[in-house]
C-alpha cells in the first residue's frame, strides 16, 4: 500500500483514508451509494476508492436510499461490512423504515444470530449555504432508536479513527459527518492514524473551571471560539466534545459538570425534542446537587432548516453562546 | 454570448444515446397462468417429484389447521394461515438446494417449515416469545418479515454478496400481492436487475391484503408484467398447481444460478381463510368466491392427477396423511408447553456489547425481579 | 344526521365519531388509508365511514405508506382535508420522508401559501401483545420535526376533541392513538360532544401537593393508578396529562411542579432520545430553584420493543413509577 | 379434523380469480423514440406551434446560460441547467391548460419560466433567499422539488382531488431518469393508475443521474417500459425533438383530460452541462458523447426544420433571439439586486399560529437583532 502524504490533511481527506485502510484491511469492506464510485462522491469523500478496489468494492448504486441500504442489510447478512454513503441527511429519510426496523433491530431479532456491521455514512447539518433538504440535523431521530450506535467527529483525526472504529463495530453505526468540517485542516499525520479508541468516549478539548460547554460535531469549533472570547468576560470555559451520542459518555460529561458545576448544551439541530433534552435530563439526573443553575441550551430553532441567505441567524454561534452562559446565575455565586 | 453561438450543430437521426437494448418480448409473462395438472405437460412431470410435492402439501395443510387451532387455545398470539396457498409455499421450499436461501414474508412459516425448519421455531414470532424463532443461517432462511416487501433488498445483498465472494447461492423471496405496491418492491427489483443478482421473486398473488381486492391493489395486466419495467423476465403461473409452480421457480433458480438474473414470478391463487384468526373475512367477500376457489384446491389437483395416473395408491394417500397427523400432534405438543423465558434477554442483543446506558437498566430490571422474587 | 348512542363509549368509538362529524360537517374531509374503507380499519377506528360517505371520501389504498402520505399532500394541496390512517406505528416510517420533508414543511416552503391541514392517524404502543414491528412508540422522531403538530389522547373525550381540533387544523398533525386504549371505556355521552379546544393544553387529571406525573396517552392511566397507589406510602401525587407534545403546554406543567417542587415524567417511548429528556429539560429550564430533586424519568427501556411474553417487563407500570418517587429525595424534606 | 375433511375439490380449470385483464400489447411503447422533426410527420405539424416552440427554445436556452452566468458573479448559490433538454421544458410548459398543474423537479425552473413564471421567482430556491419563491396557486406550478420522485404522489394526489371534485385538471409531473428508482416514482404511478387519476408523468431521461449512467440504473428495454406494469400506456419520445415531445405530451394531457387515466412518457435526452455548475463532468464522460449530443441539438432541429420549409426567416429568427435577450438583459438586472431580507421570517410559516416555543424564540431572535442594530 502506498502511503500518500496528507499532511496538513482535510477532514474529507481523513474519511477517504479511513475508508481506504479499512478496505485494504478487510476485503469484507464495501463501499457504496450513489455517485461514490466514478465520482468519488459529490464532496470527494470516497474519491479513489473505486479505482484502487475495483467497482465491487466501491459501487455507484441506483438511485434509491431504502434500495441501497436494504440491499447493505442482505450483504452484511451474508458477511460482508457495508459502508453505505446517503448523499445528504434528508436524503436519507427514504431509507428510515430500513434503518429502524431492520438495520438497528436484526441482532435483537434474531438474538445475536445475525449482528449487521453496517456504517451508515450521512453528511449532516448546515452552514454552507445548502438549499431546502440538504442542511438537516437529524440526529435526534437516530439517537431515539436503539440498537444503533450514533457518532460524529469534530477533528480530522476523529474523523479518522471514529470511521475505523464504526467500520470495525459488530454493530450498526450511524456515522454523522459535519458537512461545513469537511474541509477544515488538521495537521494529522495520516501514516500514524490516531490510535483507533472504541467507539462511546466524549473528549475534553478544553479545560476550564467556570462552566462547561457540551457539543459534538459541527459545534465543537463554535463552542472553542466561544470559550476563547469567554475568557474577556472572566469565563474559563470547559469544552466536551462527546463524540458519540450512542453510546453516551456519561461519566466524562458529568465529572466535567460537577467540576464546573455549570453547563451549555450546544448544537445545532433543533431544540425542542433535540438531543439537548436527552443530555441536559441526564446531566441533572447525576450533577443535581452541583449545579448552581439550570443546564442550559443553545439549539438551532425549532423551525424547517432555513435558507441560505438566513442560515446566519438560525446558528448557535458564539454570541447566542455566551448570552447563555450569561444566564447561568453568576449571582449566586458573589 | 449569444444564443446562436450556445446552439449545437443540426442532424435528423435519433437521439444518440437510445439504442434498442434488451429485446423486451422474452420478458413478458404468457397470456394464461401456466398450469401442468391436468394438462398435457403433466405426462413429463417426474411422478417422484409429485409425490414428494403432494406429502409436502398434505404435510402443509395439516400444518396449517394445527397453528390455528393453537390461536384458538392461545397458545399462539395469532397466526396467518397459507391454507390454499401450500402449493406456492412448499413449491419455493422444494425448488432451493441447501446452499440457497429463502426470504419468507410473515405469512409464509410454512415454505420455512418446509425447507426443514422446526415448526416451533417457525412459529416463535406468533408465539410471542421472542421475534426470529431461530438462527436465519441454520437452515438459510431470513428472519420472517412483517414489513411488507421490506425483505426484498436483503434477498437481493445477500445474492449479490454471494456472487460477489464466488458462492453458488440463490435467494428466493416471497411476497404478497399487497406488498407490490410498496417502494420496496420496486427498489429491490431495479438493484437485482441492474446488478443481475440470482434472485427469485415470488409473488403470491392469493387476491387480497387483508381485505383490499387485487382490483383496488393494481391496474395492470398482471403482476408479472412488472418485470419488463426492470429488465428481468416475468413468468405468471397457477398457484394452486404445485408442479407448475415448481417447474416455474426451479427454471427461474436455475436461470439465476446459471448468471441469468432474476425472474418476477406471479403465482395466481387465494387466501381460503381469513388474514388471520383475528380477522371477520365475511366483511369484504362472500362465500361464493371462497367456494369457487375450493373447487381449485392444490390438494385435491394434485391428488387426482396422482390418482388418474396410478402415481399413487391409497396407501400412499394414508401414509401421507399419517405423517401430518404425527408432525402435528408433536407440534401441539411442544406448542402446548409454556416457553421458558429469561426477562433479562431483553438486554442481551441490542448491541454486541451492552451499552453503559443499557447496563444501568439491566441492573434496574434485575432487582425488580428479585424483588418480585422475594415477595413470592 | 342521526344521533348513535354510544353511551359508555370505547376511545375507538369516539374517534370514528369525531372522523363522522367532521365529515359530515366538511366534504373536503377525507379518510383514506390501507383496509379503512370496506373492513373499517384493523382495529375498526372507520368502520362505517365508506358506507355513510361513500369510498370517494372514505379510501381503501394501495399498500404503500409513502404513497398513502405523498397522494395525500397533493389532495390537501387541492383544498382537501385528509385524514391518512398509518396502520400501525412502525408501518408509518416508509412515509417518513414525505412527512418530514414536505407534510411538516410545506407551509414553511411556501411562505404559507400552501399549509397541508393532514391527520396522519398512528395507532401506538405496546400493551397488546403484539408481534415485532407492532408496538413501537415513535413519539420521538415527530417531536423533533418543526412544522407537526404531535397530539395523543389518554381519554374517550379528548379522543374525540382532540380528533375534532386535529382533523380542523390548518396544520398537520401527528395523532397518536394509545392502542391498548381502544378499548377503554368512558361515559362519554356523543351527543354533547366536549368543545372542541384548541391543540397544545395539558390538563391536570389528578391534583397533589406532594409530586408532579408528567405524562400522556397509554402512560395516563398507569400513573392515575400509580398516584392511588401511594396514598398508601403518604404520597398525595399530581397527574399531568400533556395531550399535546406539540405545542408543549410549559404553563399547565411548569406551574404544576412550582407547586409540588418534584416531577418524575412517564412515558412508554425508550428513554434515551425519547421525550422526557426534552420535558425533563424544560422544566428543570423553569423550574430550577423550585425542585427538591432532579426531575426523574420512568421509561420504556433503550431496547427494540419486546415480544408479547416480555412486554410487560419493560413497560413502565405502577411499582417503577413509585420506585422513582421514592428516589426524589424526600430526606431533603425531613 | 383430519387432513381429507380440509382438502377442497378437484377442478382442472385455470385458477378462478385469474382473469385476462388489461390488454398489455398497447400499453407498450414503439420500439423507438417517437419523432416529427425531419420525418414526413413533420408535414402534419402546426407551423404556428412550430414557431411557438422554436421561441421558447431559443428563449430557453438564453434563461439557461443567463443562469449559469448568474453562479460565476455569485448571484445565485447553484444552478442546474437544462440546456440540451430544452424540448422537454418547454412542451411541458405548452401541453398544459393555464388550469393545469405542473410538478417540476429541482431541474425544471425552465418549464415553470415556460409556463409564465417569473424567472426571478423560479430562481429564489438557487439565490438562497427563501425556498419555494412563488406561490404554487398563481400559476399552478407546484414547488420546486429536491428530494428526487418524492412530488409525484403530490401531482397524483393533487389530480385525483380535482377530479373528485369535478374539476377539469390534468397534472404534468417531470421526473429524471435517476428518479424513477426511487420507491415513490413506483408508489405515484401505481396510485395514478388504481385511481385513474389525470396525471402525465414525463421521465427525462438525459443520461445521467449526477455521474451515475442509465446502464447502472435500470436494466430495463426502456423506462417507458415501466408503465405496462402499472397498467398504463408507456410513450417513447425523441425528446430533443420539441414537436414530438409536444405531440406526444399533448395527447396524454388529452387521454387524461378525457378520464383516461394516467400516461408514462419517456422522452430520450441529454444532460449537455454538468449536473450543476458545482459539478466536473470530465470525471465520469467523454466530450465524444457530449459532442455526438451536441450534434442532435433540440433547437438546431426545429430551425432546420422551419428554416427548410420557409415557415420562419432570418427576422423571424432575429426576433427570436432579441426577445431571449430582452429576457435575459432583466433578470441578471434584477437578479444583481440584492433581495430585501427579514430574519424574523425564519418563524412566520412554521405553523399557521407560531406555537409559544416559538415565540420564545422569536422575542431571542428579535432582541438580538435589536442588540446588532444597536452595535452598528
Ligand atoms: C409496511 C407494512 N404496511 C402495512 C402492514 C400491515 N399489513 C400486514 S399484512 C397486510 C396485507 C398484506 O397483503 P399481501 O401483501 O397481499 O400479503 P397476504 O397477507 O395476502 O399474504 C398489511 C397491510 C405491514 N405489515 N407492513
Ligand atoms: C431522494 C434524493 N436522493 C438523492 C438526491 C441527490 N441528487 C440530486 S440530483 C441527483 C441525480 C438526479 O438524477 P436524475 O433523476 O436523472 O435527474 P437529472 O439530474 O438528470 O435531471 C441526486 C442523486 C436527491 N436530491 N434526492
Ligand atoms: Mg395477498
Ligand atoms: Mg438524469
Amino acid at each position: 500500500m502506498t502511503t500518500v502524504a496528507l499532511k496538513p490533511a482535510t477532514m474529507a481527506q481523513a474519511l477517504t483514508r479511513a475508508m481506504r485502510d479499512a478496505m485494504a484491511a478487510d476485503p469484507s469492506v464495501h463501499v457504496m451509494g450513489e455517485d461514490v464510485g466514478t465520482l468519488g462522491g459529490v464532496f470527494r469523500v470516497t474519491d479513489g476508492l473505486a479505482k484502487e478496489f475495483g467497482e465491487d468494492r466501491c459501487t455507484d448504486t441506483p438511485l434509491a436510499e431504502a434500495g441501497i441500504l436494504g440491499t447493505a442489510v442482505g450483504m452484511a447478512m451474508y458477511g460482508l461490512r457495508p459502508v453505505v454513503e446517503m448523499q445528504f441527511d434528508a436524503f436519507a429519510y427514504p431509507a428510515f423504515e430500513q434503518l429502524i426496523s431492520h438495520v438497528a433491530k436484526m441482532r435483537n431479532r434474531t438474538r445475536g444470530a445475525m449482528p449487521l456491521p453496517i456504517t451508515v455514512r450521512v453528511p449532516y447539518g448546515g452552514g454552507i449555504g445548502g438549499v431546502e433538504h440538504h442542511s438537516d440535523s437529524s440526529e435526534a431521530y437516530y439517537m431515539a432508536t436503539p440498537g444503533l450506535h450514533v457518532v460524529t467527529p469534530a477533528t480530522v483525526a476523529d474523523a479518522y479513527g471514529l470511521l475505523r472504529a464504526a467500520i470495525a463495530s459488530d454493530d450498526p453505526v450511524v456515522f454523522l459527518e459535519p458537512k461545513r468540517l469537511y474541509w477544515s485542516k488538521d495537521s494529522w499525520n495520516p501514516d500514524e492514524p490516531a490510535t483507533v479508541e472504541p467507539i462511546g468516549r466524549a473528549v475534553v478539548r478544553r479545560s476550564g473551571r467556570s462552566a462547561t460547554l457540551i457539543t459534538y460535531g459541527p459545534s465543537v469549533p463554535v463552542c472553542l471560539e466561544a470559550a476563547e472570547a469567554a475568557r474577556e468576560e472572566g469565563w474559563d470555559l470547559e469544552v466536551v466534545d462527546l463524540r458519540s451520542l450512542v453510546p453516551f459518555d456519561d461519566d466524562t460529561v458529568a465529572a466535567s459538570v460537577r467540576r464546573t458545576g455549570r453547563a451549555v448544551v450546544v448544537h445545532e439541530s433543533g431544540g425542542f425534542g433535540g438531543p439537548g433534552g436527552e443530555i441536559a435530563a441526564r446531566v441533572t439526573e447525576r450533577c443535581f446537587h452541583h449545579l448552581e443553575a439550570p443546564v442550559l441550551r443553545v439549539a438551532g430553532f425549532d423551525i424547517p432548516y432555513p435558507p441560505p441567505m438566513l442560515e446566519r441567524h438560525h446558528l448557535p454561534g458564539v454570541d447566542r453562546i455566551l448570552d447563555a452562559v450569561g444566564r447561568l446565575q453568576w449571582e449566586a455565586e458573589s | 454570448m449569444t444564443v446562436m453561438e450556445q446552439r449545437g450543430a443540426y442532424r435528423p437521426s435519433p437521439p444518440p444515446a437510445w439504442q434498442p437494448r434488451t429485446d423486451p418480448a422474452p420478458l413478458l409473462p404468457d397470456a394464461e397462468p401456466y398450469r401442468v395438472l391436468g394438462t398435457e405437460a403433466a405426462a413429463q412431470a417426474d411422478p417422484e417429484l409429485l409425490r414428494r410435492l403432494y406429502a409436502q402439501l398434505v404435510r402443509g395443510r395439516r400444518y396449517n389447521a394445527q397453528a390455528t387451532a393453537l390461536t384458538k387455545q392461545g397458545r399462539l398470539a395469532v397466526y396467518p394461515s397459507s391454507t390454499g396457498q401450500e402449493a406456492c409455499e412448499v413449491a419455493a421450499a422444494l425448488a432451493l438446494e441447501d446452499r440457497d436461501w429463502l426470504f419468507p414474508s410473515y405469512r409464509d412459516t410454512l415454505a420455512a417449515v418446509a425447507r426443514g425448519l422446526d415448526p416451533v421455531q417457525a412459529l416463535t414470532l406468533l408465539r410471542g416469545d421472542w421475534h426470529t424463532g431461530y438462527d436465519p443461517h441454520e437452515h438459510r432462511v431470513a428472519p420472517l418479515c412483517t414489513p411488507l416487501a421490506t425483505q426484498l433488498p436483503h434477498a437481493v445483498g445477500l445474492a449479490h454478496a454471494a456472487r460477489l465472494k464466488g458462492d453458488d447461492v440463490v435467494a428466493l423471496a416471497i411476497v404478497g400481492d399487497g406488498g407490490t405496491s410498496e417502494g420496496d418492491f420496486h427498489e429491490a427489483l431495479n438493484f437485482a436487475a441492474v446488478w443481475q443478482a440470482p434472485v427469485v421473486f415470488l409473488v403470491q398473488n392469493n387476491g387480497f391484503a387483508i381485505s383490499v381486492p387485487l382490483a383496488k391493489q393494481t391496474a395492470a395486466p398482471s403482476l408479472a408484467h412488472k418485470a419488463v419495467g426492470y429488465g428481468m423476465p416475468g413468468r405468471l403461473v397457477d398457484g394452486n398447481d404445485a408442479a407448475a409452480v415448481h417447474e416455474v421457480l426451479t427454471a427461474a433458480v436455475r436461470h439465476a444460478r446459471e448468471g441469468g438474473g432474476p425472474t418476477l414470478v406471479e403465482a395466481v391463487t387465494y387466501r381460503v381463510e381469513a388474514h388471520t384468526n383475528a380477522d371477520d373475512a365475511t366483511r369484504y367477500r362472500g362465500d361464493a368466491e371462497v367456494e369457487t376457489w375450493r373447487g381449485h384446491d392444490p390438494i385435491a389437483l394434485l391428488e387426482h392427477e396422482l390418482t388418474e395416473r396410478g402415481l399413487i395408491d391409497e396407501a400412499g394417500i394414508r401414509a401421507a396423511r399419517d405423517a401430518a397427523e404425527t408432525m402435528a400432534a408433536d407440534l401441539r405438543e411442544r406448542m402446548n408447553q409454556d416457553p421458558v423465558l429469561d426477562p433479562m434477554d431483553l438486554f442481551a442483543h441490542v448491541y454486541a456489547e451492552p451499552t453503559p446506558q443499557l447496563r444501568e437498566q439491566q441492573d434496574q430490571l434485575r432487582a425488580e425481579l428479585q424483588a418480585e422474587g422475594e415477595q413470592r
